[in-house]
């Protein structure tokens, strides 16, 4: 309270001080046989900054739809202004003032942003005058807080972190003061995170209320002013942000003790696993992404490559497992070459020792309508052990993947559940262990905890050391700058498709920053 | 907690169903009853028609027959994503094969006119489904237009053949006959039971493919691989699965499948091609599949319930003339729309119902069981 | 090959156009809300028997356009319920609508006619017949321009004049007004409409109000303007052209009208060179100048327009809650 | 007695109609009862003929060379019913096959046609490439040329299957085509759809002729005539041939000497027929009789000589 009062420009109200601006009071929810809420109370004072944190599945995002208005609570009250009101429908949640930023983007990928942002709010029948409103809207929005988007981008064109500047956008144009961000900084890099923050924080202190769901204790330390902590669907607890500690947090959630910093030994690099060679690719629309690469990664040694999502990273990954034709420039897995021809050559690099845990899960990784086995399968179906010939042995399938299940701790250990029914964490590792546990010579993995709990992070890095120290070589695909340089034994910098420069894990945030930018540090 | 409770496997698999089919009787009841007639005896024709004796029986599974085949034929393209609406070209086709092996072999032995047959069906068939595939597959021409327009080029391609090509001077845009020593038998040569019905050995095969493309779907790698596109292509891609072979194999089987009915049909039956044999059962077909829920054991049912529903027709015709015979199609839309279209209109009410009925663990387990 | 043979051959084009058209954009309205619809078949055909049979018994056509549309809604609002609210398979529905039409049409047909589904035949002034534009006449002495205006703009079915109008109007509608942003939003990302506080459901119930209200005029159309009488299945599969029109043209409004046009003057073409001695050639067999609109939509297809990329919700009942 | 119709049913204006009104005509003539009956699918043919004749009614009359093949197996299982076929040979001790000469009364309408024409073209539109049709429109054709051996004949086919009988549209779209083209008598065979050319005739005030039952009534003052094939005739003999036990089986092909087909003349197409029309009617019908003239039948041999 007191530092609130000191870090504020502005003083808020009396009233404001005592009327919190949200006040949930046993709100519970179920899909069918799923409890997602069961009777959570929450305080979230006005113009603070409000964290909420939790397990994958742990009930955040429902609680906030509920909020918003998304869904129907089955049982509990909500206060807003200390107003008890019925939340009809999203669109009574933003007259309330309540907007929200899902953690999975709202946006019509075909349409502008003008468009996206006057969507549901376009005033009268023709659009031309809300259209018009609406850009003078923006350039405003722009100048205040430094969100500028062009109005008349396509969505598809844009980067996740300027997708997000819409959606607060949109947001903010319906006038929200009560302000819900879902996973934001999920899908951004610590420069994109560090903006949104400068913004975040202007926002409250002009008197919005801010209520931030994120994985990432670093950010809830850095920004928020209260926490509450979410598990299995209830609510564990609510406490000031500067009496506790990235340590306690995590206990909270998961409800045991986690290492949050990863440990591991020197690497001892063996001979080349995977060598680059003046790797060039193209993508379907002639644009080139990756330009002119060279590199290569030695058994027993983990190689990062950090940069601004977009910079060519994942096309990267998709020509070296074979699943896009690059233009120029030759892969050898163990010396030999990968031959290209045809569609779909990802089955073989696989046969030469690869294998590659997809960035997108969702979209790439895994077959969401399938049931759990079939996934743990995906890719690897004409292995021997599946059955011989043409046939698929279920039963072998099965206990192979109950197998994984019971190695990796997914959860719910049931193999014959609809993998749309496990959480982004656990589907995460329904990947890694179809991928990580079998005799391969070099793991590629893009964003391997990306939307993933502290719990599963954890988990997931000691998977990847284990394997490095096993003599594996492995290449690692992360945003996450400081997974990269945790993870990593050498740091290799790529912008704009080329790879800028290697650095020791060790170098400065600034050398990063420098080089994420395209400049080469050495040169500096 | 509301007071809904998830429904038990066999109420949704046996009680929703039984009463959608239930609503389409009651409203095709209506109809008659609109027209002056008796709606309750014209259902107990209908199904005494259908099943009520060994021949009316014979009728239904030979028309089962044909639906299964149409019906696989859609659920395996439907698998690989693909919406084949071309079965009804594809089984006319298939005829030509069919029969010009048949009247080919037809001084030989039935068996050979059999297996000739089916090949040459099988074959055509194929062929006609593959090319829209790998059109598709290769430069992108949405399936839907193409098998539509193969649909009308079939059509086409057949009235040349039947009435310039290989027509038989004397009778009209059909073939000659199958000589009698390469008839195919009928069942009702075997059993006195089915007497006069036209269910063939081709029954057999219906059920034969009924198999084999579950086994190819959920036992096969192959089949694994057709799913896995069908549902999400880019993991395919990632699984390095060719989407090229796999949507040109898909369709093939696909049509191959449609073309089985030429010889239940025309081969074993009509014992001739005649111009336009496939009377809408290619379209029936779609129908079928998905009411089947593009699962063999769906399929099979819902093909057996559009076959008594023509037979149970022709007997209502022969009974109860003043009923127009279109009654009989009115009542086939019907039982799509409900219980293929609106198969869950009852789910609420259900859930009502057994949420009153039932204490929560008891529900629990039924989640239980719905979830695995 | 002068223009005295020209404009009979568009004028052809154009009235086998006008049905697919409709029918065409029709299915714009559903596909574009993220319904799909292979029913336009069926609502046609219900409207055109509706049509008919009611300008037969009332003598007053107008009355049998209101009925077709009025017949085609009810259809759409089937549908409606099935995909909407039951979140049931669309492509199912559209299939028993087709059936619902060919079996009801007959059935209904058969009990008030007594003539096995054919309606009677409507004389001059049961029809909607073709209108003069002004001064057709008058400007139809000028050269060239003259007898394009008198013959070819002019004297058609009002129907067709409107069929035409929709076309700019669609296009105007899906750009500059909020229902077009709307519309095309809920077909794309209807999550996206539910969480800026629109109802899916009213959207897509509006559509398929505007795709009823067109196949109810295009069945009109086939059994009051272009024919005069109804006849079992008379609608011959123009429903399922114009659903390949529809995929043929993008979904997009104006490519609509260029396909159904061009198909129409493939359809008018074929019946022209049936029999006809070609150079080298010499006659083709007639089935194979049949067939020749759908081979080329095929061809053209394989060979130009390549890959038609739908509305992304299309066919995907919206369900909030798993 | 009993009559099944052919898949288009007995209200398709045409062929099967005629066969209805031979029976109904049966029924008032004689005061007797009949049974009949319209099938749906091609599987229902046998199930159609079996089920009366265990009813015991005979004779069984089944109009459409369809029924050929079932009525064959069926006819053998009972050979003490009689069976009588239309269009197409049986070759049975108890069936009785009727045949008619399309080609001859269509040779007929051709000559009216050609003589009626004043731009020297005139058009058939027919369903669609099928013998039977292709009998009708080459009599057509043999007429036409008869009467004026330079006159253009135009043809076309609706279609490409049984639907083309109910694609009255595109029929009509054919029809306004063939007026375009510069005929100004168009013969519609082909079912409900012929309908769609007569009336794109009339529209155009031009000539039209219609098939198989009397037409002419349709549009008065545009019909020339009507290619009438007295299938009534033969239905109505074959009821009563039985009642009078005079029941013959074997072959009887009705040409235009049996009055079996003919060009239909009453009150609404007699303003249009000139004397000399008339006349011709009269002479070439007799050269016909009297064998002169021998009208090709394309069926015979797939092919037509003129065209
Ligand atoms: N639309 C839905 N339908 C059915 N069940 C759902 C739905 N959304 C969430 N659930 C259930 O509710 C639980 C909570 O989901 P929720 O998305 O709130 O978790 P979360 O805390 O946001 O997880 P994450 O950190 O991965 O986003 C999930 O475990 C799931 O079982
Ligand atoms: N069909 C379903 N039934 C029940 N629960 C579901 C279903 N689909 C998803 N869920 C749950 O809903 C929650 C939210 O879904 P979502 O896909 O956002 O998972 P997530 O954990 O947020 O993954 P990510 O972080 O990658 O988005 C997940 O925790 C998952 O357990
Ligand atoms: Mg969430
Ligand atoms: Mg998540």
């Amino acid at each position: 309270m007191v530092e609130n009062q000191i870090r504020n420009t502005q003083q808020p109200s009396r009233a404001a001080e005592i009327v919190p601006a949200i006040d949930l009071k046993g709100v519970s929810k179920s899909f069918g046989p799923v409890q997602a809420n069961k009777d959570i109370n929450l305080t979230v004072k006005r113009n603070s900054i409000h964290g909420i944190v939790g397990e994958n599945g742990a009930g955040k995002s429902t609680l906030m739809s509920i909020l918003y208005g998304f869904y129907k609570a089955d049982a509990g009250d909500i206060f807003v202004h200390g107003k008890k009101v019925q939340i009809k429908d999203s669109s009574h949640a933003l007259d309330l003032g309540i907007g929200m930023v899902h953690q999975h983007f709202m946006l019509v990928e075909n349409f502008t942003v003008l468009e996206n942002i006057i969507l549901g709010a376009e005033g009268d029948p023709l659009l031309a005058a809300s259209k018009a409103a609406a850009r003078e809207e923006l350039a405003r929005l722009a100048k205040d807080y430094g969100l500028n988007v062009d109005p008349d981008a396509i969505i598809e064109d844009l980067s996740v972190g300027q997708e997000q500047r819409v959606e607060i956008l949109k947001a903010l144009y319906r006038g929200a003061d009560v302000l819900i961000l879902d996973e934001p900084t999920g899908v951004l890099t610590p420069t994109e995170a560090d903006q949104l923050f400068r913004i975040l924080e202007q926002l409250r202190d002009e008197g919005k209320t801010i209520i931030l769901i994120t994985h990432k204790l670093r950010e809830i330390m850095a920004i928020t002013d209260t926490v509450s902590v979410m598990r299995r669907g209830t609510m564990v607890g609510t406490v000031a942000t500067k009496d506790t500690s990235p340590d306690k947090l995590a206990e909270m959630m998961v409800g045991r003790h986690v290492l949050l910093k990863v440990e591991k030994t020197a690497a001892q690099p063996g001979e080349k696993v995977l060598e680059v060679d003046g790797l060039s690719v193209t993508d379907d629309i002639g644009v080139p992404r990756v330009k002119n690469v060279s590199f290569d990664v030695r058994a027993g040694e983990i190689v990062g490559i950090a940069g601004v999502a977009g910079n060519g990273q994942s096309q990267l990954l998709e020509a070296i497992s074979g699943m896009f034709n690059p233009l120029l420039g030759e892969i050898r897995i163990n010396g030999k070459k990968i031959k290209f021809d045809g569609d779909g050559v990802a089955d073989e690099v696989r046969r030469m020792g690869l294998a590659h845990v997809p960035e997108d899960r969702h979209k790439m990784g895994l077959v969401t309508t399938f049931e759990e086995w079939e996934n743990s399968m995906l890719g690897y179906d004409d292995d021997q052990k599946f059955g011989n010939g043409p046939f698929l042995s279920v039963k072998a399938a099965r206990e192979d993947a109950i197998k994984r299940i019971e190695m990796f701790d997914i959860r719910p250990q049931n193999p014959r559940l609809k993998t749309a029914n496990f959480s982004g964490g656990n589907q995460q590792k329904i990947v890694l262990a179809r991928e990580m546990d079998r005799d391969l010579d070099i793991l590629i993995v893009g964003q391997p905890t990306r939307g993933v709990d502290i719990g599963a992070i954890e988990f997931i890095h000691k998977q990847i050391i284990k394997l490095r120290d096993e003599g594996k070589a492995v290449l690692l695909v992360s945003v996450e700058l400081d997974e990269v340089r945790s993870l990593s034994d050498r740091v290799l910098v790529m912008f704009d498709g080329e790879i800028v420069t290697e650095l020791a894990p060790t170098a400065s945030e600034k050398e990063f920053g420098l080089a994420m930018a395209g400049l080469d540090p050495a040169q500096q | 907690m509301s007071a809904r409770q998830p429904l038990p496997s066999w109420a949704l698999n046996v009680l929703m169903p039984a009463m959608n089919v239930l609503l389409a009787l009651i409203v095709g009841g209506l109809a008659v009853a609109m027209i002056g007639e008796n709606p309750i005896q014209a259902m107990q024709v209908l199904a005494y028609g259908a099943f009520g004796s060994g021949y009316g029986l014979g009728f239904t599974l030979h028309y089962a027959t044909s639906l299964t085949f149409t019906g696989l034929a859609v659920a395996v393209a439907f698998h690989s994503g693909l919406f084949n609406i071309g079965g009804e070209g594809q089984a006319y086709v298939a005829g030509l094969g069919a029969i010009m092996m048949a009247l080919w072999l037809d001084h030989t032995h039935w068996v050979f006119v059999l297996v000739g047959a089916t090949v040459g069906a099988m074959t055509l068939g194929a062929l006609w489904a593959a090319i829209p595939g790998y059109l598709q597959a290769k430069r992108g021409s949405h399936i839907v237009i193409t098998t539509i327009m193969f649909n009308f080029i079939a059509s086409a391609l057949m009235s040349y053949m039947l009435a310039q090509v290989i027509t038989n001077p004397g009778s009209n845009a059909e073939t000659r006959t199958i000589a009698e020593t390469g008839r195919i038998p009928l069942l009702s040569e075997y059993f006195e039971f089915f007497k006069h019905s036209p269910v063939n050995i081709m029954l057999f095969f219906g059920v034969v493919a009924l198999i084999g493309v579950y086994i190819l779907l959920w036992r096969t790698k192959l089949g694994f691989k057709i799913r896995t596109l069908g549902q999400n292509p880019e993991a395919a891609r990632y699984a390095g699965i060719s989407a090229v072979s796999i949507i040109v194999i898909a369709m093939a089987i696909s049509g191959a499948l449609a073309g089985m009915m030429a010889v239940n049909e025309a081969v074993s039956v009509q014992k001739r091609l005649v111009v336009g044999y496939v009377q809408g059962f290619g379209f029936i077909g779609i129908a079928v599949a998905f009411m089947g829920r593009a699962h063999p054991v769906g399929i099979v049912l819902a093909a057996i319930l559009f076959g008594a529903l023509y037979q149970g027709g022709s007997e209502l015709a022969f009974v109860m003339p003043a009923v127009p015979s279109e009654l009989v199609v009115v009542i086939q839309a019907l039982v799509i729309l409900f219980s293929g279209a609106m198969d869950e209109m009852f789910k609420p009410v259900l859930e009502r119902v057994f949420g009153a009925f039932r204490s929560k663990p008891q529900a629990d387990k039924a989640a239980e069981i719905e979830e695995a | 090959m002068g223009i005295e043979d020209i404009i009979p051959l568009l004028n052809s084009s154009v009235r086998f156009a006008v049905p697919l058209l409709l029918a065409c954009l029709a299915g714009l309205y559903s596909e574009r809300s993220g319904i799909v619809d292979i029913g336009l078949e069926g609502k046609m055909l219900g409207a055109a028997f509706a049509a008919a049979a009611v300008a037969a018994l009332s003598g007053n056509v107008w009355y049998g356009m209101l009925a077709a549309i009025f017949v085609s809604v009810c259809m759409s609002m089937i549908h409606a319920i099935a995909s909407i609210n039951l979140r049931g398979n669309q492509v199912i529905s559209g299939v028993a609508l087709n059936f619902l039409a060919l079996g009801g049409t007959v059935f209904i047909g058969h009990s008030i006619f007594k003539r096995g589904g054919t309606t009677p035949n409507l004389s001059k002034d049961e029809r909607i017949g073709p209108i003069d534009l002004p001064f057709a006449a008058e400007i139809g002495q000028v050269p060239v321009i003259g007898p394009i205006y008198e013959q070819l703009i002019s004297g058609h079915s009002i129907i067709v004049y409107f069929a035409f109008a929709a076309v700019p109007i669609t296009a105007w509608v899906l750009m500059k007004t909020r229902f077009g942003l709307r519309l095309r939003a809920v077909g794309e990302n209807p999550k996206a409409l539910d969480t800026a506080g629109i109802s899916v459901f009213l959207l897509r119930y509006q559509a398929l109000i505007i795709t009823g209200v067109l196949c109810g005029v295009a069945g009109a159309y086939l059994s009051t303007s272009q024919g005069a009488n109804f006849s079992e299945n008379m609608t011959a599969g123009r429903g399922f052209i114009a659903l390949a029109a529809l995929i043929f043209a993008k979904w997009k409004p104006w490519n609509a009208l260029w396909t159904c046009l061009l198909f129409g003057v493939l359809s008018a073409a074929q019946i022209r060179l049936q029999g006809v001695e070609f150079p080298l050639i010499g006659e083709v067999p007639v089935q194979f100048i049949q067939a020749l609109p759908y081979v080329l939509t095929v061809v053209l297809l394989a060979g130009f327009i390549g890959r038609a990329v739908p509305p992304k919700a299309v066919g995907q009942p919206y369900v909030k809650e798993r | 007695p009993a009559l099944i119709y052919d898949a288009a049913g007995k209200n398709d204006k045409s062929f099967n109609e005629m066969a209805w009104n031979g029976a109904k005509a049966y029924a008032e003539a004689t005061g007797n009862s009949y049974q009949d009956l319209e099938i749906q699918t091609d599987a229902q043919r046998e199930q159609a003929l079996r089920r009366f004749a265990q009813q015991g009614a005979s004779p069984i009359v089944v109009p459409g060379f369809t029924w050929s093949e079932p009525l064959t197996v069926v006819a053998q299982e009972f050979p003490d019913t009689h069976f009588a076929i239309i269009d197409s040979v049986v070759d049975l001790p108890n069936v009785r096959s009727v045949l008619f000469k399309e080609q001859e009364g269509s040779f007929l309408v051709g000559v009216l046609a050609a003589m009626k024409s004043e731009t020297g073209t005139i058009g058939y539109v027919t369903a669609f490439d099928f013998p039977l049709l292709q009998a009708f429109g080459c009599g057509y054709v043999q007429g036409a040329k008869a009467a004026n051996a330079d006159i253009t004949v135009l043809q076309n086919f609706i279609g490409t299957d049984f639907g083309a009988f109910n694609d009255i549209n595109t029929a009509g779209e054919v029809g306004r085509s063939q007026l375009e083209r510069g005929a100004d008598v168009v013969y519609a065979a082909a079912g409900a759809a012929g309908e769609g050319a007569l009336q794109a005739a009339a529209d155009a005030g031009k000539y039209g002729i219609g098939v198989d039952s009397n037409q002419n009534y349709l549009f008065p003052g545009s019909m020339l005539s009507s290619m009438v094939k007295r299938v009534d005739v033969a239905v109505q003999a074959a009821f009563t041939d039985e009642m009078n036990g005079a029941w013959t089986s074997g072959i009887q092909v009705l040409g235009l000497a049996e009055g079996g087909v003919g060009a239909a003349v009453d009150e609404h197409n007699e303003p249009l027929l000139s004397d000399e029309m008339k006349a011709a009617l009269a002479d070439y019908t007799a050269k016909i009789n009297s064998g002169e003239i021998v009208v090709h039948d394309y069926r015979s041999d797939n092919s037509c000589p003129v065209s």
